[in-house]
């Protein structure tokens, strides 16, 4: 458990990198080894806020994560550059867990960049394969889809600028009526989660979804981000069972905001 | 003697608990599911996240940092406000047969008054008064210092409801003991000792307060002493039941609270470092305890170093 | 940037302190030879032992226990008494070069009156007022806690001394700024926060409590948040130099203490933690980390964490 | 440094014995492992008092330490019994280091028992001898002349009613005039080790003496039983070198009460 680090570590940026109109990468040196693709870290902007972020890139020399430019926190950051200072807690969360050989991973939006590590973690073993579906609105806002070798890479555009049109469960639909997968992954918005979830667990095939919740404390004490009986997504998740979403009325339909109070998703 | 002879139950007021562990204000109940899962896990009864008369979200993140013996957190008294709250009240108490503890937060008594009475009306088996938050400007230490306001707010909530009251104190104040006799002298039926302790924490890397409001709340293993000291100190002087809360992470640190006089204990910080789990772990550890010291009864534990105390 | 090239000296009102780690009052100060150890040990000044009128033997032992995260004591101001004490002070000026500042205590204005007085005839630099020791009835806290008395005690002795005059307060007060501002109203030149925080340990076996005294000050690592967060409030509202005391252990804890306005450090508990060699260290430890992070000067780093606040 | 036990632990009585007139022994078992002969213990007996023993019995089993009836606390620990309990912190202090192969050691009253484990440690090496002294008042004060094999044992008794007629220092003095010694090592009234140790330092025979002090915090902190240039007998003591005690001037002559202020020896 104390592999995590929990007082802000000020790390300097070692370099950013644009991935994408408003997606931006910023990677550092982290001391904290063996983290699992799927966990998060707390970043803080000193003086301004602190913010959940996947990791995006795991290596033995740095480690990075990639945002969209969003509001305030995250323009703060998409502002920073190299040698520029950001404190840094964790890892927190569970992270995914890979079963089977055969796995459909599905993106959607910055999604996209909580999945990047897993599939090169999938890829890491020779005999699993993997299908991965990356859903953007246009094609300006892809990112990562020349990260990764030996990947049968699908994408949907809402606007059809670019691959499917529609949306990435639209095409994850198509795609596990046609193919057998051992097992589904999937991050991104929570609507398209939802879809996907139901669609394998009324097929019976294993669902794991990652979720954003809005997070404060990170280390599962002060209870904001908590969903169904008490499942707290900064510390029993934020990767879910699709067994366990069955049975969170709430996915797919409302979160809480920072007050505590439900709002519509 | 078998662990299942062993009888950790204790009374709070009109309160039965069946084990001294109680949830503490602010940690994993600001929602009905949370709760039901504290409650699962073996809690005798919760204390809800601090309620004010309006939403409010807090101050900005971050809103907590751990040090080297404990938390430090300014959370700002987040909450959904009372209205929304019902429902949450409502949904703990269909699902669960624990009391549930409604902790309130307000600027005066009118105020205080409102939120008992809601809380009163929505099923809560007690209420709670916050006096005692270290930072949230107008709110909790800045009343719960004032002994004339502490017996002002305490009496109007008292006459205003029928459930038994706790009031909650905090250590950074001059007296405790004061504070608390002002409360028993108006109608409380029950204190709560401690709150957190106003502390801080600075990044010397930048040079800034982690903390976004700067000031926050210390919890954890660090402030025991510091409890344990409060509780043995009011236990003293008032005849109503205390309950110890701060710094409990083991089963002796709670004896060392009933010992000091508490009648049960609060778990906050806890739950981080020992998982949800912690309140089945903790009543585990206590029977364990007495079992092998030779204790039937929790009560034959409570208060016995104030028996002890020569002079 | 050499270590030699790094300036750590700093002031406080008139004195003039090589570095800025002095020794806290009541560790190893009781007789001149300690002292001067310790002054060889490269402290930059040193606080006496907290003196009064009369001898007094203090609390019968246990005066002191360890705890998770510090250390409680009650020794109950044992000193030899003001007249014996003369020959100690004497001795030390004689054989160091340090500012040497006599710590005292007394019940009223008369006493701390004469005990400043003496204490400068004996040669001391400077007089610290013990406003804030946490268990002794009738001294410290009991007065300390009191803006009026604050108030007359530190006038009347301003008027009588030429040295510089630091006022030492507790952090167990509801507010510390309010009695430094009346401190710094009615001449102190300096002050020094904190003391140790009110506290107890009891032993669950015998179900007492370990200390004599039943409740004593906590020192050690814990407190450190809560003298942090006194120093950063007192230096906000005051214009005088704030002296940081509790937990410091490491430069890093000092350097926390500088950035909340800190001019300066005293240590305590840490010559348990780290030996009497503690003072060398920790500006050894000060150089490099003030080389590695490209400062001068300590003044660059004094209030840091003020000028960073907003609003 | 952490084989220190520094918050009173609780422990059962597990034997007691009477050693002599209002000499008395208390054993029981202690956690702490590896305690130097000549390293001490805060006793604490809860509600009176906590005072300083040395260890005077050291084996994997259990620990005993042997006092005489002085006072108000030593009386209460004189009438515990099996299974009373009392607290205890410790090891404290440095503990007598051995140098050389024929060894003097010298005990006067109850330093016999700081003095006890030392000589049996000295006798656990073969090569090494040993002479002891023991000096009490009276023949009726006399403890543990039985308890070692193979040590040449001389006895001295103020009143003469056993052994030689005289102090224990005067005794000593003459063996050293006879015989050379490697070390002489004394524990006992302060008078007399002064006079030992004097003996010493002018014959350049290495000497250590373990010294008593009034002691509250145990663990170098407090100050309170500080000699010479601030040497704390609790922690840098309770043994000092020969050389050490000779720049200590008040060696002999005073010490300090719990108000710390000077008094005769
Ligand atoms: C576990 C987790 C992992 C995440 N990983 C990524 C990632 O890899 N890349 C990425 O671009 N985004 C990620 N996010 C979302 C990211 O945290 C928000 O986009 C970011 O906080 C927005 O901050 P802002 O101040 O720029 O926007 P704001 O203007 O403050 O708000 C925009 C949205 O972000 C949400 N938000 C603000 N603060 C928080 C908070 N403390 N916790 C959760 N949500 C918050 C708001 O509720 C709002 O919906 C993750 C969120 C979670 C919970
Ligand atoms: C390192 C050390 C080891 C000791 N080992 C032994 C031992 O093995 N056997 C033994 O019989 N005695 C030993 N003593 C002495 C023993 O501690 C005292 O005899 C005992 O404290 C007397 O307590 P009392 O309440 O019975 O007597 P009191 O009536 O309180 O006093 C009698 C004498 O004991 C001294 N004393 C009281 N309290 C303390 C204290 N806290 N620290 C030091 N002296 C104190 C008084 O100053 C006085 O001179 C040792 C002392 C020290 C410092
Ligand atoms: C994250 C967090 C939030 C808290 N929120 C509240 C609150 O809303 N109301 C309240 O009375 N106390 C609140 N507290 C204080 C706790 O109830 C408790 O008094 C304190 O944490 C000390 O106990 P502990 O050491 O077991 O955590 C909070 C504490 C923490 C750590
Ligand atoms: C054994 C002991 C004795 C003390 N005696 C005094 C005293 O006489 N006067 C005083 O002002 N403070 C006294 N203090 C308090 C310290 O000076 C200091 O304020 C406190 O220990 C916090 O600092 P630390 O955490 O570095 O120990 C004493 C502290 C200890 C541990
Ligand atoms: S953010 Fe506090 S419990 Fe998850
Ligand atoms: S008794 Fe406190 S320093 Fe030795």
């Amino acid at each position: 458990m104390k592999n995590e680090i929990t007082c802000p570590r000020i790390v300097e940026i070692k370099n950013t990198k644009i991935e994408a109109k408003n997606i931006k990468t910023i990677f550092f040196n982290f001391p904290s080894k063996n983290i699992i693709p799927g966990q998060f870290l707390m970043i803080w902007i000193p003086g301004l806020d602190e913010i959940p972020m996947s990791v995006s890139y795991i290596s033995d020399r740095e480690i990075g994560f990639t945002f969209r430019k969003v509001g305030e926190a995250t323009r703060a950051l998409y502002d920073l550059k190299k040698r520029d200072k950001i404190g840094v807690r964790g890892p927190y969360g569970n992270g995914f867990t890979i079963k089977g050989e055969k796995i459909l991973v599905v993106g959607g939006g910055t999604g996209i960049a909580t999945l990047a590590p897993l599939i090169e973690k999938i890829l890491s073993t020779k005999k699993r394969r993997v299908t991965v579906i990356f859903g953007v609105k246009t094609k300006d806002e892809l990112f990562f889809t020349r990260r990764f070798r030996n990947i049968d890479l699908k994408i949907s555009t809402d606007d059809g600028s670019i691959g499917f049109k529609g949306v990435a469960s639209e095409l994850a639909e198509k795609i596990i009526n046609n193919e057998d997968f051992d097992q589904v992954i999937t991050c991104g918005p929570e609507k398209m989660m939802k879809k996907i979830v139901d669609i394998c667990n009324s097929r019976k095939i294993p669902v794991q979804a990652s979720l954003e919740r809005y997070i404060k404390c990170g280390i599962g004490l002060c209870g904001q981000c908590c969903i169904g009986e008490g499942l707290r997504v900064c510390k029993d998740g934020p990767v879910f069972e699709g067994d366990t979403l069955a049975k969170i009325p709430e996915f797919g339909y409302f979160k809480r905001d920072a007050s505590g109070r439900k709002i519509k998703i | 003697m078998k662990n299942d002879e062993i009888d950790t139950s204790t009374r709070l007021s009109t309160l039965v608990l069946k084990n001294p562990f109680m949830l503490a204000s602010g940690i994993m109940d600001e929602d009905a599911g949370s709760m039901i899962r504290i409650a699962k896990n073996g809690a005798a009864a919760i204390i809800t996240k601090s309620i004010g008369t309006k939403q409010r979200e807090g101050y900005a993140n971050p809103t907590i940092v751990e040090v080297d013996c404990g938390i430090i957190n300014s959370m700002g008294l987040p909450n959904p406000g009372i209205e929304a709250y019902g429902e949450e009240i409502k949904l703990v108490k269909k699902k669960t047969s624990i009391p549930i503890i409604g902790s309130i937060f307000g600027r005066d008594e009118k105020e205080f008054c409102l939120l008992a009475k809601k809380m009163e009306t929505y099923g809560a088996d007690a209420v709670e008064l916050n006096l005692s938050c270290p930072h949230a400007k107008g709110y909790g230490l800045e009343i719960g210092s004032n002994p004339e306001k502490v017996g002002n707010i305490v009496a109007s909530v008292k006459s205003s409801i029928s459930i038994p009251l706790l009031v909650k104190l905090s250590p950074n104040v001059t007296d405790i003991v004061e504070i608390a006799k002002t409360a028993e002298k108006n109608g409380a039926d029950i204190i709560t000792a401690v709150n957190s302790v106003k502390a801080m924490k600075i990044d010397i890397e930048t040079g800034l307060p982690v903390l976004s409001n700067k000031i926050g709340g210390y919890s954890g293993r660090a402030i025991k002493p510091i409890g344990v000291r409060c509780v043995y100190e009011i236990s003293k002087e008032v005849d109503i039941p205390v309950v110890g809360v701060g710094g409990i992470l083991t089963a002796e640190d709670a004896i060392e609270y009933f010992m000091a006089g508490a009648s049960a204990v609060q778990i906050g910080s806890a739950v981080y470092y020992r998982g949800v789990e912690v309140f089945k772990k903790l009543n585990n550890e206590l029977k364990e305890w007495m079992k092998r010291h030779g204790y039937r009864k929790l009560l034959d534990i409570i208060g016995l170093a104030q028996k002890n105390r020569r002079g």
